[in-house]
């Protein structure tokens, strides 16, 4: 196998997820192409780490599993609590602060 | 022997009453500082002092005139050196003054005429609540031309030059309230600036090419100089004289100087600050005499001015107006005279000294007929004045015959050389002595005009004119003046005595001849002009308004369209250029920052839309940092 | 280096004396006013101390001190004077006191407090000092831009209806060249390092040991110059002089006109010519141009004006051509006339400012056309003004004149057409004035002024002092010029220029204008 | 190969716990303060919360203070402690005790502090009004701003890549929440939560795969390792540039450079004005200070390569902060794009890539985080019916009615505008000077015009409280508690003693400027 592709993968699906930022208007699905670009650079971390013999990446990895939890834990609160005031969690509802 | 080395090292460092010289100029400007500055409390006896301050100057121009003759004529040059004014790099101005032939001649005239003029200003102004006032500025100006005479160097020189320009502006602006009046004296002033500022580069020529701005330094440095260097700075002189002696081209101001009190008409604008360029000519021979171009171009100013002037004192109806013009003809004798070079420089400088007399005379009785007659001007107006004013006609008269050239007047004596100089000049010269002919004869038709006009012929009165002899404080000092108008110039040309004294600072002139074809075809013309004038006003009638007269007499009453080509070249373009100016700064100079700054809120106004609230949009913007980080990276590595 | 501890006190008098006169009761403006006068007079005597204690003969600073201050940035807090340095503090500290006279009244109903602007002028008078006693070129630099600041409210708080707009422009003006002048100073600093290991800012060392090439001197010399042109203010940078001068009170004009513009000026004296001496060969032509304009640009734009105050502005717009004239003119003439011209000009626009502000303040109106007559009834206001203007139409016999004259001089003596066109600025003053004076003074008394009062004590307190002073020095201008001589003697050698010699050479003899006995 | 690495023994990691104690510190009271909230009664809470928080903070910093002159690396090299690190930590814990100050005010607003009542209550019900009524206060923002502070703390100590994006997470997604928590307008509050978490998890990601970038050319994420990885090895261009970029933008983001900035405004005009101080001052710092080791320690090899990036985005950041602040109508989105403005100077202390750029920025960051903080702290004190008063509009007049504050904001305004005598000055002047010694003039030339357009915009406020009258029904100043004064007192103290005395701290500076390798 070579790491190559993979990286060549993670970084599609870091811009599937950056595209995903731009164009979904749903806080939570924006939320998760965010994970998704999380997730693309846990699979680089990887790769990497196969290419290089290293076990930083990999180790990495785990490290990055846990910040996206609490980054999770602390998103979900925050879009919860927008849209219960709101009644949306639509993220272009949310442009009060402009100009 | 050039004139220039003749001056040089023939200087004396001043001894006994030498050391008072400065008192001169301190006395009667201690008299100003006190009456202007003393306020009303002085306005009793202000004027007192006033002529007392002049009167003690006179004193010691006099004591030093006779100690001056008791030395040998060639040490007869003083300088008493009184501080170091200005010392900058290799650069010194001392403040000193010279004391010589030519300087005694004018500290005479001036101290003396003043004194005259101030007695009789004692009388003239006795109404005016001012009269403290006037004093003050009177004594500021003998201090100030004094100074002028004195200075050692020309630095000093344009500080008297300027300081004559300011006493001359307050007294022609006295009565403040007369819009005329503050108008004339703000042309006499900025017309003098202008003339002003040749003198001014001549200085600064001077300095350039000689290191220094003393007359020695500077007469000294002459014969190692180059011509064209020498008729620059003679050119640039010649329009400083032209200000101030209201020559061609920078006449205009004269007429309008009228506006001032009679008394000032007099001593400034006839007697002694109008003649400072004849002084300032004179003085500067040496350079002059090395400065053919120069000394050409006085001459033809001179000239030009002679027939002007007459020209234009035949045209006026108001009597000082006409006798202006009368001053600005006679300066011009003068200016011919020192423009002819050695051989007229005394000539210029005696006609000057007499005409100090005979025309402050004239002023004097023109004074005396103005307060007779309510303060009007206008000739045609007067009339038959002789019977209510008799000595004021009778110096008056005396006068006249002095100022036309009738022997043994003292005109004739100091008019007729500078034509027959001009005649023996060479080249070209006969045109002058053509000209200062034909002038003789206009002089003697304008003054007896205004003779005529005035204490001849009906009265033309108007109906609240009640005449009467002035008070003895103004008749004195006019017959003392008439005395002078009869007999100084005999005194000073007869055996060639003035040419003499002078030939020590002005060269050797050649002794006059009262003989020659040219006096008597002079003396004719005098006559005709005379006779005509009689012709004209004493025996016609004098219609109580101006006939509407040819091309020549109207353009003559607009003083020869002087003030319109100064308002045409000068004023209207300039106040154009100041509108334009105004307009420019405030919409393009101080446009232009405005406009940025509005520039710039404009730009941020539009930068805020980008600011629009949608997350994503943000999100975007990131994305396209990122690119541009991207690009700029690997743009660098390439 | 032995100590001198004079200037400081000079600095810190002034400032305590604001800090003490911020602390009174608000309620008692008049005891505000009192102790603020006592300290400026106080400020004063000291600055005659340091005056008769100067020695005229000796060349470079005297009354030295220096000590270590931001060692990070090679900073230290060094004071000396040299005698341009010492006429313009001696200039600043007459002015204060005087303007505090003439503005008694200024504060007494405006929005901001008595004690703020008397104490607002104490700290400028800081300031003032400071910038001019520095020897170092950041602490320079920081009194240089800390001025802005009690000027800046001083116009704001205490002007006319526009004075918002004024400070912001004249802030923002002074800031922008400031700034520019902050980039060439870092890079001089810079320099300084790679140089001579250490960074400094003496002025001292950097003007003797420092070798620029003569690209870098252009670009400095360009970053200090606009600073100083924009001070000064030159052609075409001065729309902020006739804005602020024309809203602040007429003791602040004074104060902004009389001295801060100076540093301008004397900017480009002590620091552009030593500094950058190539570059200010380079430029010379360029700027000599620049100020001939302003010379006749500003007097003809004050022959325009309407408002009074902005009249005067823009004639002190052509009076700082003169100056920049003569400090460029390379000559010693033009440069001791341009010092001395920096004091005069302080001292008669000065003059013209605080009795412009008395008719002001009596009729109600900045506008020439409101005024008429007034010599017919306040002839004592009258007479002061004309002196005052005919000191600045330079009128021989009074001090303008000498400046003016040398400073023509000077600059003819190297560069004659630059001369030349300078010299019909005279005419041009002699019109603005006079136009000025006959608008206000002569003719029949206007309606609205039939019942003015003349000048009262405090009035003629306030403008005697001025006026005495530019009689003194037009009668005996020795007195400063001896004070100044040296100090251009060294500015010239550290440019390396001498004056051109005279065309005609009869020796050393004939090089003193004094006739020989 | 992977089997070699597989077969090597793992061996337990070395911790040196007194090293990072400050951290360790901050993050313990932080969990203690978890416990508190769970175990302690209502009433209580706050005052223990307060305890906690101030001891640790205070312990802390005399923990940082214990370890001046340490430089190493500690945690396996996973941590750096060394002059800079020690230098941001301590800036850090004393700019947090004083937005810390301002987090304890209660007197300021009539229900309390500045935080919701309990932020899960939906705004406006009725169940919101009786929390507020009851006076519960949420006293869970001290634990959460502890475990920021942890994170800022680690933040710019992190050596290495992970360490980094770890500290970056911890301390960015308690600053999410405590945005989210005012107790006036909570909408915007909230909003201002949703947008700073939506965008700030996006930056995290592109500096995550940046990383990861970066690990795949070095092997390592350790900056020494990285470094050394460049330096010997050519090619994979693209891993190396893409990782550099991937990072700046994250770390960029964090600190509010443009194009990344946007959220900066929004933010800071949404979060309770405490956070706002809090993140505007302690964020910065961290930041820049992560931004600085990245840049200097792992890539200063390719520096030729990233410096125009950085010059782009600096100018661009510059340029858009002083532009948009031009004609902001909120004090507190006008303060926002002005800290971009900043972010932008600062740029241009890395760019220069020297041990005085270094330090230049370390003594910029203290000082503006003072200045910040205290402006902010102001902002919170002028207040209507409503909450903060924050329209520009309503502080017209604000001299007349309270010079004191009026003139405490003018000092702030004066040291951000860079005035000399303020610490701003000195900032800008140790920054520029870098910048300038680097060879990057022209770079500071665009930083001083930006400057001085930037004075523009703080004036404008000056203008406004000083020069204009008192709107009728304008906002009030309140007089705050002791917490408020004191950390006024001690900004404005900063402000002035590091504008006029900054030797010692640039002494510390000095000593501080060199990373540990």
């Amino acid at each position: 196998m070579n790491p190559t592709d993979y990286v060549i993968l993670a970084a599609i699906l870091f811009t599937i997820g950056t595209v995903g930022v731009l164009i979904r208007r749903n806080a939570i699905v924006v939320f998760m192409c965010v994970e998704l670009m999380l997730n693309a650079a846990n699979l680089a971390f990887v790769a990497f780490a196969r290419q290089s013999g290293t076990l930083d990446g990999q180790a990495i990895a785990f490290f990055v599993m846990v910040v996206a939890a609490c980054e999770v834990v602390v998103g979900l609160a925050i879009i919860v609590t927008v849209f219960r005031s709101r009644r949306s969690a639509s993220l272009d509802d949310a442009n009060l602060l402009r100009n | 022997m050039t004139l220039a080395t003749l001056l040089s090292a023939q200087v004396s460092p001043a001894t006994g009453s030498f050391h008072y010289a400065s008192l001169l100029v301190l006395l009667p400007l201690l008299g100003a500082a006190v009456l202007l500055l003393g306020g009303r409390r002085t306005n009793t006896w202000g004027h007192l002092l006033g002529v007392a301050a002049v009167l003690g100057s006179f004193v010691v121009a006099a004591s030093l005139f006779f100690a001056m003759v008791s030395r040998p004529s060639e040490s007869r040059s003083i300088v008493e050196t009184l501080y170091s004014g200005i010392s900058v790099g290799g650069f010194s101005i001392p403040i000193a003054f010279r004391i010589d032939p030519l300087t005694i001649c004018f500290l005479l005239l001036i101290t003396g005429v003043g004194s005259l003029i101030h007695i009789y200003s004692v009388g003239y102004m006795e109404h005016d609540p001012n009269r403290r006032r006037f004093f003050g500025y009177l004594n500021l100006f003998i201090a100030a031309m004094l100074v002028l005479v004195l200075a050692d160097n020309y630095a000093l020189l344009y500080v008297g030059w300027e300081g004559v320009g300011l006493a001359s502006y307050l007294l022609i602006g006295f009565y403040q309230e007369r819009p005329s009046a503050a108008t004339a004296a703000k042309k006499a002033f900025i017309v003098n600036r202008v003339g002003d500022l040749g003198l001014f580069i001549a200085i600064m020529v001077m300095f350039v090419t000689f290191g220094t701005v003393s007359f020695d330094g500077v007469f000294a440095g002459v014969s190692h100089t180059s011509s064209t260097t020498l008729n620059a700075i003679g050119l640039l002189l010649l329009l400083g004289a032209c200000g101030k002696s209201a020559q061609v081209p920078l006449q205009s101001w004269l007429l309008d100087a009228m506006e001032g009190p009679t008394p000032v008409s007099a001593l400034i604008h006839a007697a002694t600050m109008v003649t400072a360029g004849v002084y300032l000519v004179a003085r500067s021979g040496a350079i002059f005499s090395a400065a053919s171009i120069a000394l050409t171009a006085v001459a033809i100013v001179g000239t030009v001015t002679l027939i002007f002037g007459a020209v234009i004192g035949s045209a006026m109806d108001d009597i000082k107006k006409a006798l202006a013009g009368s001053t600005m003809s006679q300066i011009g004798y003068m200016i011919l005279g020192v423009g002819l070079g050695t051989k007229g420089y005394a000539l210029g400088i005696s006609h000057l000294l007499s005409h100090g007399f005979f025309k402050a005379g004239l002023f004097l009785g023109a004074g005396a007929v103005m307060h007779a007659m309510s303060d009007r001007l206008d000739m045609r107006r007067f009339g038959g004045l002789r019977k209510f004013m008799p000595i004021t006609s009778t110096t008056f008269l005396l006068a006249y015959l002095a100022i036309i050239g009738i022997p043994p007047f003292s005109g004739f004596f100091t008019k007729d050389p500078i034509i027959d100089a001009a005649y023996n000049s060479g080249g070209y010269g006969w045109i002058y002595g053509v000209v200062g002919q034909v002038t003789a004869g206009l002089t003697a038709f304008y003054m007896t005009r205004i003779v005529a006009m005035t204490f001849f012929g009906p009265k033309r009165w108007e109906e609240d004119a009640h005449p009467h002899e002035a008070p003895k404080s103004m008749t004195i000092p006019q017959i003392i003046l008439a005395v002078g108008s009869v007999g100084l110039g005999g005194l000073l040309m007869v055996g060639n005595r003035l040419p003499h004294f002078l030939a020590p600072i002005v060269g050797e002139a050649e002794a006059p001849n009262y003989l020659s074809v040219n006096t008597f075809v002079t003396l004719g013309l005098v006559l005709i002009g005379a006779g005509y004038g009689w012709y004209v006003y004493a025996r016609n009638e004098v219609p109580l308004l101006a006939p509407a007269g040819g091309p020549l007499t109207v353009a003559a009453r607009k003083s020869l369209y002087g003030d319109a080509l100064n308002e045409a070249v000068f004023m209207r373009p300039g106040q154009y250029l100041t509108r334009l100016l105004v307009f420019t700064d405030n919409r393009i100079v101080d446009g232009a920052v405005n406009g940025t700054a509005a520039l710039v809120g404009g730009l941020s106004t539009r930068a805020r839309k980008w600011q629009n609230g949608f997350a994503r949009s943000y999100a975007l913007s990131m994305l396209g940092g990122a690119v541009v980080i991207a690009a700029a990276l690997i743009l660098v590595r390439r | 280096m032995s100590n001198s501890h004079l200037l400081t006190i000079l600095l810190a008098v002034p400032f305590i004396g604001s800090v003490v006169v911020m602390l009174l009761p608000r309620h008692r403006p008049l005891l505000a006013k009192q102790v603020a006068l006592i300290f400026a007079l106080v400020t004063f005597a000291l600055t005659v101390a340091v005056a008769l204690k100067f020695d005229n003969g000796a060349a470079g600073f005297q009354f030295t001190e220096k000590y270590s201050w931001i060692s990070y940035f090679g900073v230290s807090y060094s004071l000396g004077v040299d005698g341009i340095a010492l006429v313009l503090i001696a200039l600043a500290a007459i002015l204060v006191p005087v303007v505090m006279i003439s503005g008694w009244h200024d504060a007494d109903d405006a929005r901001g407090s008595v004690n703020g602007y008397f104490a607002l002028i104490l700290v400028l008078e800081t300031m003032m000092i400071g910038v001019f006693a520095a020897t170092d070129v950041f602490l320079f630099y920081v009194f240089f831009e800390a001025m802005l600041v009690p000027m800046y409210f001083l116009i704001g708080r205490y002007g006319g209806p526009q004075r918002s707009y004024a400070a912001v422009k004249f802030l923002l003006y002074s800031l922008l060249g400031g700034l520019l002048m902050l980039v060439a100073l870092i890079s001089l600093y810079v320099v300084s390092i790679k140089q001579l290991g250490t960074g400094t800012f003496d002025f001292t060392t950097l003007t003797t040991q420092l070798h620029l090439d003569a690209g870098t001197q252009k670009l400095l010399f360009l970053g200090f110059f606009t600073a100083f042109a924009v001070k000064a203010p030159m052609w075409p940078v001065h729309t902020w002089l006739p804005d602020a001068a024309a809203e602040a009170t007429p003791a602040s004009a004074v104060l902004l006109v009389g001295v801060l513009d100076k540093v301008g000026t004397f900017g480009m004296l002590r620091y552009c010519l030593p500094l950058f001496p190539q570059a200010s060969h380079y430029f010379t032509p360029a700027i000599l141009v620049l100020s001939i304009i302003g010379i006749g640009y500003g007097a003809l734009l004050a022959i325009g004006q309407a408002d009074i105050k902005r009249l005067i502005a823009y004639t002190s717009i052509s009076h700082f051509g003169f100056i920049v004239l003569g400090i460029f003119a390379m000559t010693s003439q033009g440069q001791a006339g341009a010092t001395l011209y920096m004091v005069n000009h302080g001292f008669s626009t000065g003059a013209l400012f605080i009795i412009a502000g008395f008719m002001i303040s009596r009729r109600g109106s900045r506008l020439v056309s409101d005024f008429g007559g007034v010599q017919k009834v306040a002839p004592v206001l009258a007479g002061t003004f004309l002196l005052a203007g005919l000191s600045s139409l330079a009128l021989p016999g009074l001090s303008s004149f000498v400046s003016e004259f040398l400073v023509l001089v000077g600059t003819f003596s190297r560069y004659k057409a630059a001369g030349v066109a300078a010299t019909l600025g005279i005419v041009l003053a002699a019109i603005y004035i006079l136009y000025l004076y006959q608008r206000t003074m002569t003719g029949p008394v206007r309606e609205g002024i039939e019942r003015w009062k003349d000048l009262n004590v405090r009035e003629i307190l306030a403008v005697a002092p001025l006026l005495v002073l530019v009689v003194a020095l037009g009668i005996f201008p020795q007195t400063a010029l001896r004070t100044i001589d040296p100090a251009i003697v060294q500015t010239m050698q550290s440019i390396g220029v001498s004056d051109p010699p005279p065309v005609v050479n009869l020796g050393s003899g004939s090089s003193n204008g004094g006739t020989n006995p | 190969m992977s089997l070699v690495a597989l077969a090597t023994p793992i061996v337990a990691p070395t911790i040196e716990y007194a090293r990072i104690a400050p951290v360790l510190i901050v993050l313990g009271a932080a969990l203690l303060g978890v416990l508190i909230e769970a175990f302690v009664s209502r009433p209580l809470r706050r005052g223990a919360q307060l305890f906690v928080t101030f001891i640790a903070l205070a312990v802390a910093f005399w923990a940082v203070v214990r370890l001046h002159g340490t430089s190493t690396l500690a945690v396996q090299g996973a941590v750096a402690i060394d002059g800079p690190t020690l230098f941001l930590q301590g800036s850090v814990l004393l700019l947090s005790l004083v937005a810390a100050l301002l987090m304890a005010e209660r007197e300021v607003d009539p229900a309390g502090d500045a935080f919701a009542a309990r932020a899960s209550a939906l705004p406006g019900s009725n169940e919101e009004r009786e929390f507020t009524a009851m006076g519960w206060t949420q006293t869970e923002v001290w634990p959460l701003f502890l475990f920021s502070v942890g994170g800022m703390l680690l933040f710019p100590a992190a050596n290495d890549l992970l360490t980094m994006f770890v500290a970056l997470e911890v301390l960015s997604l308690p600053l999410y929440l405590l945005a989210g928590m005012a107790r006036r307008r909570r909408l915007l509050s909230q909003e201002a939560a949703l947008k700073y978490f939506v965008l700030g998890a996006f930056s995290s990601a592109f500096f995550l795969f940046g990383a990861a970038l970066l690990y795949g050319f070095a092997g390592t994420v350790q900056f020494g390792g990285i470094a050394s990885a460049l330096s010997s090895r050519a090619g994979q261009t693209g891993l190396v540039l893409g990782g550099t970029g991937l990072i700046a933008v994250g770390l960029l983001f964090k600190v509010g450079a443009a194009p990344f900035h946007q959220w900066t405004p929004d933010v800071y005009q949404g979060s309770p004005t405490p956070i706002t101080a809090f993140m505007a001052a302690g964020t910065k710092v961290a930041a820049f200070g992560a931004l600085l080791r990245v840049f200097y320690v792992a890539l200063g090899g390719i520096r030729w390569d990233w410096r125009p990036m950085m010059w782009t985005i600096a100018i661009l950041t510059m340029v858009v902060g002083v532009v948009m602040a031009l004609t902001q109508q909120d004090i507190k989105r006008m303060l926002a794009y002005s800290s971009v403005a900043h972010a932008g100077f600062l740029l241009t202390g890395v760019i220069a890539v020297s041990q005085r750029g270094l330090g230049g920025s370390m003594f910029y960051l203290l000082t503006y985080g003072f200045t910040v903080i205290g402006a902010f702290a102001v902002v919170s004190l002028v207040r209507d019916s409503a909450g903060e008063a924050t329209h520009l509009s309503q502080w017209a007049g604000l001299g007349k009615r309270s010079p004191l504050l009026a003139g405490i904001f003018t000092v702030f305004l004066l040291a951000m505008a860079g005035i000399p005598l303020t610490s701003g000055f000195a900032g800008k002047f140790a920054i520029f000077a870098s910048a300038v010694a680097s060879g990057d003039g022209p770079l500071v030339v665009v930083a001083v015009l930006a400057s001085a357009a930037a004075a523009f915009f703080y004036i404008r406020v000056i203008v406004l409280m000083f020069f204009s009258e008192p709107a009728q029904d304008g906002p009030v100043v309140v007089v705050p508690s002791a917490f408020t004064t004191i950390a006024l007192a001690v900004c404005v103290a900063v402000t002035v003693v590091l504008g006029v005395m900054p030797q010692p701290v640039l002494n510390l500076v000095d000593q501080a400027s060199v990373f540990v390798r």
